[in-house]
């Protein structure tokens, strides 16, 4: 009953490059019960999948133990040489994942459009 | 009980996800100050982390041990101490190192008290085993920098 | 204080608009519980008004005075007590009569109560002026009418 | 500090009829310390304000004493052979007026269009 949980759903978007982008949107809240939500959603998609855009615009609640699944799922992105982008974080959360130094392995986007352009770049 | 007029005091189970409540009850105490929105999100960022740090390190996840949240307003300043039944944290805040954690040299975990110290005017740890420990968190309405 | 886990307490000086610190207090116990937008807007008012009423007719505004909110969330509903250091309501909940107000044969104002019973899915008022008095509020998720 | 208050803006408008409407827009809080906003604001309409809008979109917060303000406003203006119309209520304060019986003295609108049409029948 207490907690919300974490909603997900995958997509596949290509943008003017032409290569697919696999497009994990979160809604809800990301804390310590998201494990299954964060890394499960991440260990199923196909070792093809070179290009992860998360989308925070729907999430409610982030805390410091959500975040920290991110950092595991960026990890485990970084052996299997695929790169993340994000975007529709808050200014507060972006503020937060400046912060922890997160944007060193990851670009923080506005919309999904800048997001989608920069994996082109 | 304080009986400073401008003190409110919340008591939580140890349950994870009410810390939420604590979030929307300081929110609404920094609301009636007039501080702004961005600095009402630092704070609830800071005071969810304090409250899950009380629950899990503190009371031990144990939900009949409760977290206390006590809000005192001044003219210029909201401090919020949260409040558990543990001996108190007894390491510092160290920042996280993004690059440890990636090449998992460190726990991709804690960052709380970071990001508590990060975002407050003030932020402090008092162990007192006796009559509990608590974080102590300080948002100034009229701070220079920042 | 009460040692049920599911049970959240709020302790506020009597000024007016701090009942906007326990609408939002219950309101995200509320949500937490999965209650829908238009039952926490219900509750919320019926908060205000009890709130208003414990800190006005309990205690006389004395800002030293608390009110106390006491949250009990079970599965299914939300028990809301507000309380008092007064002698408790005497007088039933009587509804406003609109047409006697507009020839001003009653006073505008004493809507309170009525808003409260109209609101919520039970209410009580119980004088208890050993212990406190209160004003007793409860929700259900799953009610048959409306 | 405490109070964050009420704010009010006196407006006319012409709606099609052509007869000018007063509109006085509500923000902020309605409660016991809105007196002067609510009844002081309409003691200083001109005799001639036959028609007035009440614009409660921007109020964040009302309870039952600010209600019997807008009950003290409706007797004086009945006194005075003036008509009031509200418009911006949220569903919920809707459902509040409706059962405190305020709805046999006033009508309410959901903008301020049909409020102001409203007039003319
Ligand atoms: N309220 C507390 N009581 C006891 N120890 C605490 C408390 N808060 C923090 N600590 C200690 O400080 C450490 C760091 O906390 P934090 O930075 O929030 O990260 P995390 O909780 O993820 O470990 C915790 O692992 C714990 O040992
Ligand atoms: N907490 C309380 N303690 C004592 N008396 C109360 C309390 N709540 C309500 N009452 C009594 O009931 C009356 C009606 O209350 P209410 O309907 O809220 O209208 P109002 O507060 O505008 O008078 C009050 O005038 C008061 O005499």
């Amino acid at each position: 009953m207490q907690e919300k949980g974490t909603q997900v759903k995958l997509d596949e978007v290509q943008c003017s490059s032409g290569t697919p982008i696999t497009v994990i949107r979160f809604a809800g809240d990301i804390t310590s019960v998201s494990q299954a939500a964060v890394l499960g959603t991440y260990q199923g998609l196909p070792e093809s999948a070179k290009r992860i855009l998360l989308d925070f615009s729907r999430v409610e609640y982030l805390n410091s133990s959500g975040i920290a699944l991110v950092i595991q799922m960026m990890i485990a992105a970084s052996k299997h040489g695929q790169t993340i982008k994000t975007f529709g974080l808050t200014p507060h959360f972006q503020k937060v994942f400046t912060m922890v130094g997160i944007t060193k392995y990851t670009s923080l986007h506005p919309d999904e459009q800048t997001a989608c352009a920069a994996f082109s770049e | 009980m304080d009986k400073n007029p401008s003190t409110i005091e919340l008591h939580l189970p140890s349950r994870l996800g009410y810390e939420k409540i604590a979030m929307n009850t300081a929110a609404s105490a920094a609301r009636l100050m007039g501080f702004t929105d961005e600095r009402i999100e630092d704070l609830k960022t800071a005071i969810a982390e304090a409250c899950i740090n009380a629950m899990e390190h503190g009371n031990k996840f144990d939900e009949s041990l409760r977290v206390g949240v006590i809000l005192s307003m001044s003219e210029d300043s909201l401090e919020v101490k949260v409040l558990d039944t543990g001996s108190g944290a007894q390491q510092r805040t160290v920042a996280p190192d993004i690059d440890r954690k990636m090449h998992e040299e460190e726990q991709a975990r804690g960052m709380g008290m970071f990001l508590i110290q990060s975002l407050v005017d003030e932020a402090e740890w008092v162990s007192s085993p006796r009559t509990g420990s608590y974080a102590r968190m300080v948002i100034h309405l009229h701070h220079t920098n920042d």
